[in-house]
């Protein structure tokens, strides 16, 4: 389970240097879209069906969004060789980002080990739930009973996304 | 688009509409519920602009209706949650119905209607998304 | 359970929700009807504050109890810290809703504008009332996503520049976030904040502690615009429509970003002492560059930007300084003292930085421009907008007898008190620099010659306008009150004893 | 523990082109793969070696599920990832429309 996951990941790895090297963007998007879908396979292999079925949807249309953005755009990523600010940027990046894996390394070194984790506040979910909700699905019940607050805010998250999409496309801003 | 790409769109989206009706409706009992059923009914929708493009349908009109639709229901997802602080124990969120039997579809109280509200607004909200996209471009071009 | 508590979220998110659906028909209805809201929010909040006093309230959402002392559902948390950040939150949300009543008619879509208001007001109830990580993070997105419509409301050059900025950043500060919880779900297997702080007191590992702390500081000190991350602030603050810079200014950063930072680090980490020193350096970074950059800018929405960096250094200084002392175990009154002005500076701070943007939209508003070098001469014009800048300039450069000037002192005091004289020294140059830079803004914009002779037609805003203006100028007189201690202990106090109450918060929370 | 380090690896890889790209849609695609590795994450978290996917039979209990509650967050999560990129994307069409490239270098209006 754990190599499979970790070819897989691995995968999705390459997918995204690929994708964020990319010159032409219309692969890169497609790339990113491929990361998307590693990401479902590994749902599966989790044991996360819901999300499997969230993921693979939202990605596909996350996908279709981007390819029209780029197909009614300019498709090359114009890039002019390396600048000052470039090379700084570079080595930030490359600072910020092994300065974190090194920290992230020492701090998982004492957690729980992959597959072996203990229930805590889960435990009351697993072994009740289905008795105080009615709901056979363990996440619909999670989802829209015990954290049904939290679900009012995904929707609430999800109309303030159309209203500000629907804003920010008005064709004039000012009268 | 050809006769044979909009007739085939025509079976599938029908098809894929109805398998996400059939995820929210069945959303505490099988894997799935309201935003998965929701994102794939949204797909079978965005499916049928994407083959029939905008000469076919209004889309100004399809937009304000999936606007009101998305207000109406996200109104209504509030008004369950709300519905438990004036009856009973005055609960905010409270699970308010009778619970059934685990496994049987009219179970699980308030849950299947939460699924469906939830299933029509994330319809009309990704529906929405995508129009605005589209019509923005078309009028941009002219 | 007090009903009250979800009442304060759900009715922004109703209103929102109703305007969108009834200014199909009614096409003026979503501006009073917003308006209203936020008066009904703001009794809502007042009459929580008065009626919390030193207690705290709790509202498990579902009415699920805790199973084996564990709880399972979501808390929504009312205490005296959290009730000042309401009335803050409410306070500023109305007055400009009524300013922008006559100020957004310049724009199109209005209705959307209303209803992406309602919502960022609800975010900010929501992560404000909330007892559970991940609830702060759903809700705090709701905020947050808002805003990034909002500052692009204007959908020229500038606003889509500054909102795509800003979404990156506030991107990155999201996922940080989201890490971070991972992380801590990962090692404490619980999302409330009262059981992650009992989780954490039973002892941990060093590096992982560090490592959390690190990823949350960095994620919320991104929404609130802390020292190196503050890159995004000055452009969104001053690319947004005026209400809404005050609202981002006075309030936003503060309930999304410092509330978050002061509640999570108090009563949900145990506090340690680096960490204390490296959230007050910060701080300090914060309050003296921000004010340098501050004296070189002409655009003035972008000056008051830069000194809301300088500004919430000091609160994050007066913070820092007090999780010091309670991390070395020193003198914990001091450090009272220290949170005690750090929440007064908040409160000073939404006060007299909602008015000085208020006072820069309405300008904005009568002359078209934004350039300092082309104003002048204004106070004879506006005279309103000209006395109420003053005295906001006054109040934010801790002159007496205004607001700021009091929980200034009370900062330098704590900090003496505490023998940072370092710190003392900084806030008091500081302020002098602050001073000198808002002498400049007043010069130019109101008492030099105007440039040009064309200005005849400026005269003073609509009333709305100017009912918000002279409401927060009379607030920058009142609020100074606060310093006297009668008021202080009733008011302040609950909120510094909420917060130094590191040992007991968990187990109350928990057993109620 | 490789797992939790490729995913981490997978963040790191998001932000680095977040931090480095000067394209528009490079940086929104490197902001969706900082999501995606954010999303894995906590799928890991909850996942329990032998355990099943969290859907209870009445018929059979007693069964080993892997925990639901990360995946109820990711659940939650997953949306409003969307509701962000979306709103990226609306930005970034209209920045393409007034400016004619994607190139932030050349979108520096506001400095200093």
């Amino acid at each position: 389970m754990e190599l499979a996951i970790s070819i897989i990941t691995g995968l999705m790895i390459l997918g995204a240097i690929y994708a964020i090297h990319a010159k032409d963007l219309l692969s890169a998007v497609i790339a990113c879209g491929i990361v998307g879908y590693g990401l479902v396979i590994c749902f599966l292999l989790l044991k996360a069906p819901d999300l499997a079925i969230v993921q693979i949807v939202v990605d596909t249309i996350t996908l279709i969004i981007m390819v029209a953005v780029v197909l009614n755009s300019s498709r090359e990523e114009e890039y002019s060789g390396m600048d000052s600010q470039g090379t700084i940027n570079a080595v930030l990046g490359l600072i910020i980002t092994i300065v974190l894996f090194y920290f992230f390394y020492n701090a998982i070194l004492n957690l729980d080990i992959f597959g072996k984790g203990a229930l805590r506040m889960a435990k009351a979910y697993i072994e009740g739930a289905a008795e105080k909700t009615g709901s056979a699905n363990l996440v619909t019940g999670v989802v829209f009973d015990f954290r049904g607050y939290d679900t009012l805010g995904e929707a609430t998250v999800l109309v303030t996304a159309v209203l500000g999409v629907i804003a920010i496309l008005r064709l004039k801003g000012k009268k | 688009m050809t006769v044979i790409v909009k007739k085939t769109t025509q079976i599938v989206a029908g098809m894929i509409f109805l398998y996400g009706a059939y995820v929210v409706i069945h959303g505490h009992l099988t894997p799935g519920g309201g935003f998965a059923g929701g994102v794939i009914m949204a797909g079978a929708f965005i499916l049928v602009t994407l083959a029939f493009g905008s000469d076919f349908l209004n889309l100004k009109k399809e937009e304000a209706g999936s606007t009101a639709t998305e207000n109406i229901s996200i109104l209504m997802v509030i008004l369950l949650s709300v519905i438990g602080l004036f009856i009973g124990a005055k609960i905010f969120f409270l699970n308010f119905l009778p619970k059934g039997t685990v496994g049987e579809l009219v179970s699980a109280g308030v849950l299947p209607l939460y699924n469906i509200f939830v299933g029509i607004e994330v319809t009309s909200s990704i529906f929405i998304i995508f129009l605005a996209l589209v019509i923005y471009k078309e009028e941009e071009s002219t | 359970m007090n009903p009250v508590i979800p009442i304060l979220v759900i009715v922004p998110l109703a209103c929102a929700f109703l305007s969108m659906a009834l200014g199909r028909f009614v096409r003026d209805l979503p501006k009073y009807f917003t308006a209203v809201v936020m008066l009904f929010l703001l009794i809502a909040s007042f009459y929580s504050l008065i009626n919390i006093g030193t207690g705290l309230s709790l509202y498990k959402v579902g009415g699920w109890e805790p199973v084996n002392k564990i709880p399972i559902g979501i808390y929504m948390v009312l205490d005296g810290y959290s009730a000042i950040m309401l009335c803050i939150i409410s306070t500023i949300g109305f007055l400009s809703a009524v300013y922008s009543i006559s100020y957004i008619n310049r724009y199109t879509g209005e209705k959307y504008y209303y209803a992406l208001f309602c919502l960022m007001v609800a975010g900010m109830n929501g992560v404000v009332l909330s007892g559970d990580l991940f609830n702060i993070f759903v809700f705090l997105e709701i905020s947050v996503i808002s805003s990034y419509a909002l500052v692009a409301f204007g959908v020229e050059k500038n606003e889509l520049e500054a909102s795509f900025k800003y979404q990156v950043l506030g991107g990155i500060a999201s996922f940080l976030i989201l890490f971070g919880i991972g992380f801590i779900y990962w090692k404490t297997k619980t999302l409330n904040i009262a059981d992650i702080k009992e989780a954490f007191k039973t002892g941990y590992d060093k590096t992982f502690y560090v490592f959390v702390q690190l990823l949350i500081l960095s994620g919320f000190g991104l929404k609130a615009a802390i020292m190196p991350f503050h890159a995004w602030l000055p452009d969104a603050h001053s690319s947004a429509p005026s209400p809404i810079s005050a609202m981002l200014s006075g309030v936003f950063i503060k309930a999304v970003g410092i509330y978050v930072i002061i509640r999570l680090f108090f009563n949900m980490f145990v506090i340690s002492e680096e960490v204390a020193i490296l959230i007050t350096s910060l701080g300090t970074l914060s309050m003296v560059i921000g004010v340098f950059l501050a004296i070189g800018q002409w655009d003035i929405k972008r000056l008051l930007a830069y000194h809301s960096i300088s500004q919430m250094g000091y609160v994050i200084l007066a913070v820092g300084t007090g999780m010091i002392l309670i991390s070395r175990g020193q003198n914990r009154d001091i450090a009272a003292l220290a949170i005690t002005g750090g929440l007064f500076h908040l409160i000073n701070h939404a006060a007299f930085k909602g008015l000085l943007f208020l006072n820069a939209g309405a300008i904005e508003y009568r002359l078209g421009t934004r350039n300092l070098k082309e104003m002048g001469g204004l106070s004879a014009r506006m005279p309103v907008t000209s006395a109420t800048s003053f005295i906001a300039s006054m109040s934010i450069s801790g002159l007496p007898p205004f607001n700021g000037f009091f929980s200034k002192l009370i900062i330098v005091i704590a900090c003496v008190k505490a023998r940072f004289y370092l710190l003392a020294v900084l806030a008091v140059i500081v302020s002098i620099v602050t001073l000198a830079s808002f002498l400049k803004l007043q010069r130019y914009a109101f008492y030099n010659k105007a440039p040009d002779k064309e200005n005849h037609n400026i005269k003073e805003v609509a009333s709305p306008m100017l009912f918000s203006m002279i409401t927060l100028g009379i607030l920058c007189f009142l609020l100074s009150l606060l310093a006297f201690p009668s008021l202080r202990e009733s008011i302040l106090q609950p909120a510094v004893d909420i917060l130094m109450d590191t040992d007991t918060y968990g187990l109350k929370i928990i057993g109620m | 523990m490789i797992t939790y380090l490729l995913c981490f690896i997978l963040f790191l890889v998001g932000l680095y082109g977040v931090i480095t790209r000067r394209n528009l849609i490079k940086i929104a695609i490197s902001l969706s793969i900082m999501e995606v590795s954010t999303f894995l994450f906590f799928a890991l978290i909850g996942y329990i070696e032998g355990g099943r996917a969290p859907i209870v039979n009445p018929a059979e209990p007693n069964q080993v599920y892997v925990d639901p509650l990360p995946q109820a967050l990711v659940l939650t999560a997953i949306v409003i990832g969307l509701a962000t990129t979306s709103l990226l994307m609306a930005v970034i069409i209209r920045i393409y429309r007034k400016y004619k490239t994607f190139d932030i270098r050349e979108i520096r209006n506001l400095r200093g």
